[in-house]
């Protein structure tokens, strides 16, 4: 099955992850654990999460996370870095998915940007989520655009509506807006 | 209004004025364009049941220098707007407007406080004649707006006036 | 009648006619777009809509006339009269009967063919003095489309020529006299292949007229308004005046050449003020059915490719009409007597 | 343009702008094109002409108040789309729909769907220089406007669909309508194939013109009947079943050849499957109550984040919800299927003619408000 399969390729990229930040991960995640599905506060990535935050509030398990598709409507769900974004795109490329759509969220509370891919097949019904949380002042995260092309124009778009930097994007200029917009206004603290 | 660029003529002819304006009344070629939902209904306005054609309004020119009457059918955003000007200004004297629909009187459902996209009304910009409401307006609607229209310009009305009940 | 009083009266004639018939073409043109589109088309205007032409004649003329920024002022101005004199000049020699005719001369058919051929630098000017890129591009288009669609109407013509012996449109009429089998559409003795030759001769007055499925100069859904985009009011109104006096040309030049013109289809022809009407009756009614297929063709068709016009014409009707020349020419030389 | 005319006729190349009034692209889209001739060397879609911040609506406004923006989103398939973000904030707040709304939902949808295709069918011979098609597509979708008029109370901007249901039952007369109706367009597809799909200057205008293989499809995302036309069998509705779609029996039109002509055939079909599916679904209409029994006052779908696609006739559209538990949105992303078609043009259209782009850019189904929402 698709979704097997697509789930321990990307589980893959987890465990690279700990050379990194090795401590982080490894404390924070007991492998497999349930949490409540799809949580709004989506945890973080590892080596940003700070252990302070940890304690705060309860971080979900890296790694992709099976959903309910019946209450959320897809099935895989997977909270990476930032910089393993590409890494895990490229494996959904290989496995023949199609990008739906690529947006953002503001969570002006936590102070962070996230970024929200949506991907599908079109030979099994297999909705795989990527989702990775920026920085909200510095909100940056390498483009896909060079792997699909049509994430060229859903990536215009986030920067549009939420400012978000897709580093190496041959083109980042305003699309929906007027081409000198210099505002985005699906943030949270947009006024008009 | 309309005509509001051109010099009033030294000597008026009281009768030809008026076969003049009679010609100009049956004859408003619109603009091919379509803004959004209403352009639908503008269409369908010029298809077999409603037929515009029977007033001679059919004449859907694409070119704005060919038309006589700017159809406003649909949202204009900021980012559209100057181009609607300059379609409008591309147009000849004598000219008209007409807003369809509720976008293009008053920016309709898309007003909300914090709004940063459109332009609440085409009368903003634009000198305005005839207003037609609806979201969108029926095809029945339109043509009454250019029935409408062709008495602002002959200053009679030729067709019986339909009274709601 | 001296002779030059009847200049003169048919000269008004002819742009009389020309004027009505374009704006009632026009009217005939949106009433039977509307009946064939199942609506009614103009009603409101006059009786039957029949006053529509005149309301749009006012409203064309008193529209403002200006020259937009960036155009050329005098091709901008000269244009649309190239496209119209030329037209109106080749009614001149058009026998609407056998006597009802301006200028009988030998070389009718010489003359109309000059003139069409300056109604395109009407449209590339047009397109170019516009200075619009939409203009640009109908206007190479439409010197391309009109190029490639001479040579074989030319050659049509020429093969029609050596059929009649003669450029005259007058003797050419006369020459198909009699019963209608004798109009040379159906003289398969003459050529095998004339229903062909006039298949070739209408898909090129079509071409070169620029209608559909032709269309390229004024393709509306790729080119806006094609060379006459710029054009505002009269301007516009005379090319598109002169657009049907060319439609008309067309459509009269393939009656005399293919379709007896002034000939009835019975050997009747009473002489006389009736043999005028009568020649006139029958001129106009063929001339009306094939105006009426051109409006009907433009109203079923799309549009075709550009490429898909030129193979045509490169590859289909010039082969075709060449053939037809040499098959002609074989059998006039083997059967001398017919 | 007049003054960059002078310029660019120094140059190998020129550019032109398409738009964003041009009668091509259906509405208020503009194409930078780089041309060399007649042949197309670079062409940019610009958006945004009629960006109506639906988005931001959806964060401004509550749950239902958002209803009537979908109808104007996708004016053409208007159902479809009230469709998914009902069915979106249904799955979020767990609501259920009794059986009767959902086959009301489906007949009302597929309905739409017919006349969204006949609107494109005319609008695409239109584009290609055919002018009557469309008024004859014009004169069938009337009658479905009255139809659904009669049911939905608007002719366009339909917001038929509520939480949990719709807002109103149909009728006998509506029933039988639907049947003569289906019957009539029946006799009149042969029609509109003989004049229109085998005439053979439409078929040489659309035959290996714009092909679009697989890959790209994929690449960009396309759905909906572009990705048909390319051999890739997708379809929501079979997909990924929602509503009561796996009971009815119908086909996936799917053509291999990938060229204008394989989508034209494509929507050509889905007209005939849109037929079957609602001829089935009046057959087996249950009785029933067309709301929940408990009416649904107040929606507030707990927190979480939620997906829902369902099959416009454009393609898959998909809602993504993000509910902070309040009754009005965190965020509300709307996936718009044209959105994903359009962003393959440039690559698609590069070196063609610029008539032949245009039969490309009429073949992807354009409803621009929909791309910019």
């Amino acid at each position: 099955m698709m979704l097997a399969k697509i789930k321990e390729a990307l589980a893959e990229l987890y465990e690279e992850i700990p050379a990194a930040a090795e401590t982080a991960a490894a404390e924070a995640v007991p492998e497999e654990a349930a949490a409540e599905q799809a949580d709004a506060a989506i945890p973080e990535a590892p080596e940003e999460a700070g252990t302070e935050e940890e304690a705060e509030e309860p971080v979900a398990p890296p790694g992709p996370k099976e959903t309910d598709y019946v209450a959320t409507g897809y099935h895989l769900d997977t909270a990476l870095p930032p910089e393993k974004i590409v890494a895990a795109v490229e494996i959904l490329n290989r496995e023949d998915f199609f990008l739906e759509t690529i947006t953002g969220v503001d969570w002006i509370d936590a102070q962070q940007l996230e970024v929200v891919y949506d991907f599908n097949h079109f030979d099994e019904n297999c909705r795989v989520v990527l989702r990775s949380m920026l920085d909200r002042s510095k909100p940056e995260i390498p483009t896909i655009s060079d792997i699909y092309q049509g994430a060229n124009w859903h990536e215009r778009e986030t920067h549009d509506f939420f400012g978000i930097v897709f580093t190496g994007h041959p083109n980042l200029e305003p699309l929906l807006l007027p081409e000198d917009a210099d505002f985005h206004p699906l943030l949270k603290d947009f006024k008009a | 209004m309309g005509t509001q660029d051109v010099q009033p003529p030294i000597i008026h002819f009281a009768s030809l004025d008026k076969i003049l304006s009679l010609g100009r009344a049956n004859s408003l070629w619109p603009m091919t364009f379509g803004l959004a939902c209403c352009a639908i209904e503008m269409m369908a306005t010029g298809a077999s049941r409603f037929d515009l054609a029977r007033f001679g309004a059919e004449v859907f020119r694409p070119s704005p220098r060919q038309c006589d009457v700017m159809i406003v059918a649909g949202t204009i955003s900021k980012k559209m707007e100057p181009a609607v000007k300059t379609l409008y200004d591309q147009m000849p004297e004598p000219k008209w407007v007409i807003a369809m629909g509720n976008c293009a009187i008053s920016g309709g459902p898309f007003v909300f406080e914090g709004q940063y996209g459109i332009v609440e009304g085409a009368d903003k910009f634009l000198p305005v004649d005839i207003y037609i409401p609806g979201c969108p307006p029926r095809p029945e609607a339109l043509i009454e707006g250019i029935l409408e229209l062709e008495e602002k310009v002959t200053g009679f009305r030729r067709w019986p006036r339909v009274e709601a009940k | 009648m001296p002779e030059p009083f009847r200049v003169i009266l048919f000269i008004i004639f002819v742009m009389a006619f020309a004027g009505l018939n374009a704006a009632y073409l026009v009217w005939c043109e949106r009433k039977g777009a509307g009946h064939i589109q199942r609506r009614i088309g103009p009603k409101e205007v006059g009786p039957f809509g029949l006053l529509q032409p005149l309301a749009d004649g006012i409203k064309l003329m008193t529209k403002q006339l200006f020259i937009p920024k960036g155009a050329d002022p005098i091709l901008f101005m000269v244009a649309p009269l190239m496209v119209m004199v030329p037209a109106i000049m080749s009614f001149c020699v058009i026998p609407f009967s056998e006597t009802f005719v301006a200028r009988e001369i030998n070389i009718g058919l010489l003359m109309i063919f000059a003139f069409a051929s300056v109604n395109v630098l009407g449209l590339l000017l047009g397109g170019w003095g516009s200075g619009n890129k939409y203009a640009v591009i109908a206007a190479a288009r439409c010197v391309s489309q009109n190029v490639a669609y001479e040579i074989p109407m030319l050659i049509t013509t020429i093969t029609m020529v050596m059929v009649t012996n003669t450029m005259n449109l007058n003797e050419i009429v006369r020459a198909q006299a009699g019963w209608f089998f004798h109009w040379h559409f159906f003289r398969l003795d003459i050529s095998l292949l004339m229903p062909v030759a006039f298949l070739i001769f209408f898909i090129c007055s079509l071409a070169e007229t620029n209608r559909a499925p032709f269309d390229m100069a004024e393709a509306e859904s790729e080119l806006i308004a094609g060379a006459y985009t710029e054009y505002p009011g009269m301007g516009f109104g005379v090319f598109f005046m002169g657009e049907y006096a060319n439609i008309v040309i067309g459509c009269a030049l393939s009656v005399i050449l293919f379709l007896g013109g002034w000939q009835s289809p019975i050997p009747f022809n009473p002489a006389g003020f009736i043999g005028v009407l009568w020649g006139l009756f029958w001129f106009l009614l063929k001339l009306y059915a094939l105006i009426f297929t051109v409006i009907w063709i433009r109203w079923t068709y799309p549009r075709t490719q550009f490429y898909e016009l030129l193979n045509l014409s490169w590859k289909v009707l010039i082969p075709f009409s060449l053939f037809n020349l040499i098959l002609t020419a074989l059998q006039i030389k083997i059967f001398p007597w017919l | 343009m007049n003054g960059s005319l002078q310029q660019d006729l120094n140059q190998e190349t020129f550019t032109l702008n398409l738009g964003p009034q041009h009668p091509a692209t259906h509405g208020v889209l503009r194409v930078k094109l780089v041309m060399d001739g007649e042949y197309i060397v670079e062409a940019e879609p610009v958006l945004g002409y009629i960006h109506r911040m639906h988005e931001k609506m959806g964060e401004n406004r509550t749950w239902v108040k958002f209803l009537p923006n979908c109808g104007r989103m996708d004016y053409l398939s208007a159902l479809s789309y009230n469709h998914g973000y009902v069915a979106a904030v249904e799955r979020a707040a767990g609501i259920e729909v009794p059986e009767r709304a959902e086959y009301l939902r489906v007949i009302t949808v597929e309905l739409n769907r017919i006349s969204s295709h006949l609107l494109w069918f005319g609008a695409f011979v239109l584009d290609l220089g055919g002018f009557t098609p469309l008024l004859y597509a014009f004169d069938d979708r009337e009658q479905i406007l009255d139809l659904l008029e009669s049911v939905t109370g608007s002719r366009l901007t339909y917001c038929y669909f509520r939480f949990g249901g719709v807002y109103n039952d149909i009728d006998d007369a509506f029933i039988t309508g639907t049947r003569e109706f289906i019957k009539r367009l029946r006799k009149r597809m042969p029609m509109y194939h003989a004049l229109v799909t085998k005439n053979i200057i439409l078929i040489k205008r659309l035959k290996d013109i714009g092909p679009i293989s697989k890959d790209m499809a994929r690449r960009y995302g396309a759905t909906g009947p572009v990705a048909r036309g390319s051999g890739i069998n997708f379809d929501v509705r079979r997909h990924e079943p929602y509503s009561v779609y796996p009971e009815f029996d119908f086909d996936v039109p799917v053509y291999e050849e990938g060229d204008s002509m394989a989508r034209y055939m494509v929507r050509m079909d889905e007209i005939e499957q849109s037929m079957r599916i609602v001829e089935q679904a009046l057959d087996k209409l249950p009785e029933g109550d067309i709301q929940p029994k408990k009416a649904v006052k107040l929606v507030k779908p707990p927190k979480g984040d939620y997906y829902q696609a369902v099959e416009a006739a454009r393609g898959s559209f998909g809602v993504r919800l993000v509910s902070d538990g309040t009754n009005t949105a965190y965020r509300l992303k709307l996936r718009s299927p044209t959105y994903s078609n359009l962003s393959l043009f440039g690559e698609a259209s590069r070196g063609m003619l610029l008539p032949d782009a245009l039969a490309l850019m009429g073949s992807l189904d354009l409803v621009i408000p929909e791309i910019d929402r």
